[in-house]
């Protein structure tokens, strides 16, 4: 099933207010954040759409649009097809639900994308911090982050010989 | 010796006026002395040099040829430097106990030199409870590698020198149980009645009596293993697992003790095989000079002895480790099912086969032997065979 | 039965594993016994794409600053000015800062005339980050300026045909 | 102690008072396989859980990647995972050449395919040898990393590295294949191919291994889907599903090749056994594969002429890719500048670890290191 039949399904389901289609870049379904758990969790029983895994999950961040756009790749293993959903989250205050019900993979993905872009994912069983120290300071994948200059005294620039 | 310390306590003799009894105290721990530097030390360190370079060269590596010829004093540059080393003790260690463990562990393995008989004459003390008192003495070195564990305060260590007490304690049964058929066999317990009871030709040695004593090598030899803490039983000391196990904490000399005890074990191991299963320093009769007859039975003895080291190594170098519960199942599944059936088999064995038929039998089980070594050498051609057919030269090829 | 399976399998198994190994006692050993015990110096073995440490012929070094544009960590740093007088380019600076590099090879890539290219060297090691910076350039040199035709002076047409070679071992294409 | 939504209540019948033991595996473990660290609580040898612990090797590659430019970044890519950089190159090559509509010609995706597939042997090599090594058997690691030495020759040859490769370039490859280099190739896989059936009967069917590895840690098919696992690590559970096959990518569609998928034949579908087998089994695939491609390999440019100021169109790509560790994603965001906006890179060993802390309930301790052994964990590749 391609992006659109998909969308056509899901819009069949949810109606226009939940599902949008976004045809920018690589055909993507956007979805309101507030209903993501319930979409993914209809994608993945469906038996017709039976997307059982979601091999990737990104977060970008949109200083312009002043949005945090988190992405899925879901991948159906039983029908052998792919779609990509777009999820917008507000930047000032990044909180959506988790997925990690649906899929457990989304429990370390989702730490990823907290650690890095800061999006707080409710629901979430254990939302730490996972590739940067516990203390850090910020969420470095954000456009707006500024490298601190050290961190517990050590300092994070090298002078440059040239 | 007997008759050299009362020389010398004697009229006009060196030690002239010195009572008896300290004197012979003073010339034993002269001898053990010059036994554990001019003999153990020195072979402690060969087989660990022996044993790196067979690793390497299983390896396809060269292995360490830069300390003298063929790199054969590696083992002196490794001991000085490792002598050299700063003791460290942690501060969280228990300091008496950490200090003394490795002399125990060392202890343990230079005792069961005293009933090693390397020749008809060449031995310390012929024990008439020569190997009972080897299976006790080696007993010690639970002792050391446990307070070891304990004492280091790691949880590393802990668990190593807990895996290592279960180990130990758990294999001495099969041991033992597998050096009986052979003391049933002779009828003594002293490591030269039973050489004595066995002949210079494989069909003499016990290896090759009857098939109980077949299987009882081979639980013997495994077992032993395991008592050394050799692959496939390293467990105390699983580096992948463990770090270091044991002897995490360990630094400088106290470690080298440990290795040194290792090593010597690994000797002990194939010395005490070469006494029970493989007729020991038993030659031809071919000379009456006794001096050479004890060079010729040392010479026998030692090489006997060696060749068992070298298989422990190649072992080591094939084989992956077992698992904890894998061990003891294997121990107590396995070996000691098998040993006791060794052992009723050879007392029914004794009394029902006559003495004729055990003769035919003896050189079966030898030509047995002999077909095993065959097969395996054959393999080892296929393997050869196969790499070596499409072996490319495109490529720049080393020069040793 | 599972039991005596378990034995035979055992001992099978570790038999054709014990064949293999000892069958290894008599193959030769593969490793080389660097850096002392070697037939011939490794670097001479090395094949020609090998990227080693950075050089620069500053002989035919022309001063385009691909190399620098093209380096995505800046270990290159060169000045280049154009002589009032003369007209030419002048090479005031050429520095690589070899500690930083990270032999992608992606400089050697744009270079017009090949004179940044990787040699077969790679001992680094030394006591000092300073001294891990090349500076090549000694004293201000004229920028190459291809000709048109072949290089006709002696001593830089030699320099330049090994450049070439670096260059022409590249895919064509990339340049646009 | 709540970690990863489970709690875990230690059950003692009778008792018997004993202490639960925290254990700090790593980050200097000897077996942790680069920087990756454990808590792991333990009762005694038997493990109550182990905490993947990561990020010690994080080098915030996804961030460089918005500072570098797009041709910049190709060497960076290498370091993603530093054991098998062919595919990494090969992932950025295509999201690039998606997000720009650019043609990649036939013999730069043969040589490509060359590239990856040799880089997947040696990648193969260092995870079963390292896997013996980790079981307690070190000779299987010398002979694998032995045979890998002689990829890296060939590599070496091809692009001048043996380990962080840089041969890929957007549109295509930086070198042809060097004259005299495809015999040589040749050469290699048939000194390769026996090779493995002498590994296989070194180690690979040793009692005491098939024992260690048989039935632990066994991860049924739709647990491996749920914790997305990939690759090897997905198909030894038995899930018939390789990149190369089920979403063709460059020209393996051209070649045959079978995908081998774990049964069970010791154990369990889906233990640590299976994983191990199915990575020695690829080794021969990706030699079949090789052949073909030496055999075929076209006439042509390698490289498609790509603009040095290198600026897709706004929009966003994904991609996935077989890498040695499986099925790799690369999601670029492009804002139509000289800058990628945005690089995620979707790692096998990531979501690999995330199922450690599952699979490790209940087992002796020994058996994590089997466990992390048989995921063929690249620390790297799990921080980035």
């Amino acid at each position: 099933m391609d992006a659109a039949a998909i969308f056509e399904r899901l819009q069949a389901r949810f109606g226009d207010a939940v599902v949008t289609f976004d045809s920018g870049g690589e055909p993507a379904v956007r979805v309101n954040p507030s209903a993501i758990f319930q979409v993914c969790e209809y994608l993945k029983t469906d038996p017709a759409l039976g997307f059982d895994c979601l091999s990737n999950q990104s977060g970008v961040d949109y200083p312009k649009r002043n949005d945090i756009e988190v992405v899925y790749h879901l991948y159906s293993y039983r029908v052998r097809h792919a779609c990509v959903l777009k999820v917008s989250v507000a930047r000032d205050n990044p909180t959506m639900p988790s997925v990690w019900r649906v899929w457990k993979t989304a429990i370390w993905q989702e730490r990823e994308i907290f650690d890095l872009l800061g999006v707080v994912f409710e629901g979430h069983p254990d939302l730490r911090r996972i590739l940067l120290p516990e203390d850090w300071v910020g969420h470095p994948l954000r456009k707006d982050f500024v490298e601190p200059t050290e961190y517990h005294g050590i300092s994070t620039k090298r002078e440059s010989m040239l | 010796m007997k008759q050299l310390v009362l020389q010398l306590t004697g009229e006009g003799g060196l030690l002239a006026g010195v009572p008896y009894p300290l004197a012979a105290a003073l010339a034993m721990l002269l001898f053990g002395a010059i036994v554990v530097f001019v003999f153990v030390l020195p072979v402690a360190g060969v087989t660990s040099w022996l044993e790196r370079r067979v690793w390497a060269r299983i390896q396809s590596r060269v292995g360490p040829n830069r300390v003298g010829p063929q790199g054969f004093l590696q083992w002196l540059a490794d001991g000085i430097k490792n002598m050299l080393k700063e003791d460290i003790i942690p501060t969280a260690a228990d300091r008496i106990l950490f200090s003394i463990a490795p002399y125990l562990v060392v202890i343990g393995f230079i005792a069961t030199f005293a009933v090693i008989p390397f020749s008809s004459a060449l031995v310390i003390a012929d024990l008439n409870i020569g190997i009972l008192y080897v299976t006790a003495v080696t007993g010690l070195v639970v002792v050391g590698v446990l307070m070891a564990g304990w004492a280091s305060n790691n949880k590393w260590s802990l668990l190593g020198g807990i895996r290592s007490a279960a180990q130990i304690v758990s294999y001495e049964i099969p041991a033992a149980l597998s050096i009986f058929p052979i003391v049933l066999l002779t009828g003594t317990l002293s490591m030269q009645g039973i050489i004595q009871a066995q002949g210079w030709a494989p069909w003499h040695w016990f290896l090759f009596h009857n098939p109980f004593t077949f299987t009882a090598f081979f639980i013997f030899f495994v077992a032993a293993l395991a008592e050394g803490n050799r692959t496939p039983f390293d467990l105390p000391e699983a580096e992948s697992e463990l770090v270091a196990g044991f002897c995490t904490e360990y630094s400088g000399m106290r470690y080298l003790l440990f290795f040194l005890a290792e090593w010597g074990n690994l000797y002990v191991i194939g010395a005490i095989v070469t006494t029970l299963f493989l007729g020991g320093w038993q030659v031809p009769h071919v000379t009456d000079n006794p001096f050479v007859l004890a060079v010729l039975q040392f010479g026998v003895f030692f090489l006997k002895s060696y060749f068992w080291v070298f298989i422990a190594m190649w072992v080591r170098a094939t084989l992956p480790r077992v698992r904890v519960d894998q061990l003891m199942s294997l121990c107590w599944l396995y070996m000691v099912p098998i040993a006791i059936v060794n052992l009723v088999g050879t007392a029914i064995w004794m009394m029902v086969v006559p003495a004729g038929l055990d003769r035919v039998v003896q050189m079966l089980m030898t030509l047995g032997g002999a077909a095993i070594v065959v097969g395996f050498f054959g393999r080892v051609r296929f393997h050869l065979r196969r790499a070596k057919l499409r072996d490319v030269d495109y490529y720049y090829n080393p020069i040793i | 039965m599972g039991y005596f399976r378990n034995i035979k399998e055992t001992v099978a198994t570790i038999f054709e594993g014990m064949s293999v190994t000892f069958s290894h006692f008599m193959r030769r050993p593969y490793t080389v016994q660097y850096p002392d015990r070697v037939p011939i110096r490794i670097q001479d073995t090395l094949p020609f794409r090998y990227r080693g440490i950075l050089e620069v012929d500053l002989e035919i070094c022309t001063g385009c600053l691909a190399c620098e544009r093209a380096c995505p960590i800046d270990c290159i740093v060169i000045d280049a000015v154009k002589d009032k007088d003369t007209r030419q380019m002048v090479l005031k600076r050429f520095d690589i800062d070899i500690a930083k590099c990270m032999y992608c090879g992606l400089c050697s890539e744009p270079c017009p005339t090949g004179s940044i290219h990787h040699t077969s060297e790679f001992e680094g090691a030394d006591y000092s980050l300073e001294s891990m910076l090349r500076r090549f350039v000694k004293t201000p040199v004229v920028a190459y300026k291809p000709k048109k035709g072949p290089e006709t002076d002696p001593e830089v047409a030699p320099i330049l045909d090994r450049g070439m070679a670096y260059l022409t071992d590249f895919a064509a294409g990339g340049e646009e | 102690m709540s970690l990863g939504g489970y709690d875990v209540e230690v059950q003692r019948p009778g008792g018997l008072a004993t202490e639960e033991m925290t254990l700090n595996m790593g980050p200097q473990h000897p077996s942790t396989h680069g920087v990756l660290r454990f808590i792991v609580k333990a009762d005694g040898e038997v493990m109550r859980e182990a905490i993947p612990d990561v990020g010690y090797l994080h080098r915030s590659i996804e961030k460089i990647a918005e500072k570098v430019g797009y041709h910049g970044f190709m060497p960076y890519t290498d370091r993603v995972d530093y054991v098998a950089a062919m595919p990494c190159n090969q992932g950025w090559g295509m999201v690039c050449e998606k997000l720009a509509g650019i043609e990649v010609p036939r013999r730069a995706e043969y040589c490509r395919v060359i590239a990856v597939e040799l880089n997947r042997i040696a990648s193969h090599l260092l995870s079963v040898g390292s896997m013996g090594m980790d079981i307690g058997a070190y000779t299987p690691f010398t002979h694998a990393l032995r045979e890998r030495e002689y990829i890296n020759d060939l590599l070496e040859e091809l692009c001048g590295a043996r380990l962080t490769f840089n041969y890929m370039r957007i549109g295509g490859v930086a070198w042809d294949l060097p004259p005299d280099w495809v015999p040589k190739a040749v050469a290699f896989l048939d000194r390769f191919e026996p090779l493995i059936d002498e590994y296989n009967a070194l180690i690979s069917y040793n009692k005491i291994y098939v024992e260690r590895l048989a039935n632990v840690a066994v991860i049924s098919a739709a647990e491996a889907i749920d914790y997305n696992l990939v690759g090897p690590n997905l198909r030894g559970s038995g899930v018939k599903y390789d990149v190369r096959k089920d979403m063709p990518y460059s020209v393996y569609p051209e070649f045959e090749f079978d995908v081998p998928i774990g049964t069970g034949e010791v154990g369990t579908v889906g233990d640590c056994f299976d994983r191990y087998i199915v990575r020695i089994r690829e080794m021969n695939q990706s030699c079949r594969i090789l052949r073909q491609a030496l055999a075929g390999v076209p006439e042509g440019p390698v490289l498609t002429k790509v603009p040095r100021k290198f600026k897709p169109p706004v929009g966003d790509a994904y991609i996935r890719l077989e890498s040695a560790r499986g099925d790799m994603g690369w999601y670029c965001v492009s804002d139509g500048s000289e800058y990628p906006y945005r690089v995620k890179i979707r790692t096998g060993s990531f979501t690999a670890t995330s199922i450690i802390d599952k699979v490790s309930r209940g087992v002796m301790l020994a058996d994590l290191i089997a466990i992390v052994a048989s995921f063929d964990l690249v620390a790297p590749e799990i921080d980035r």
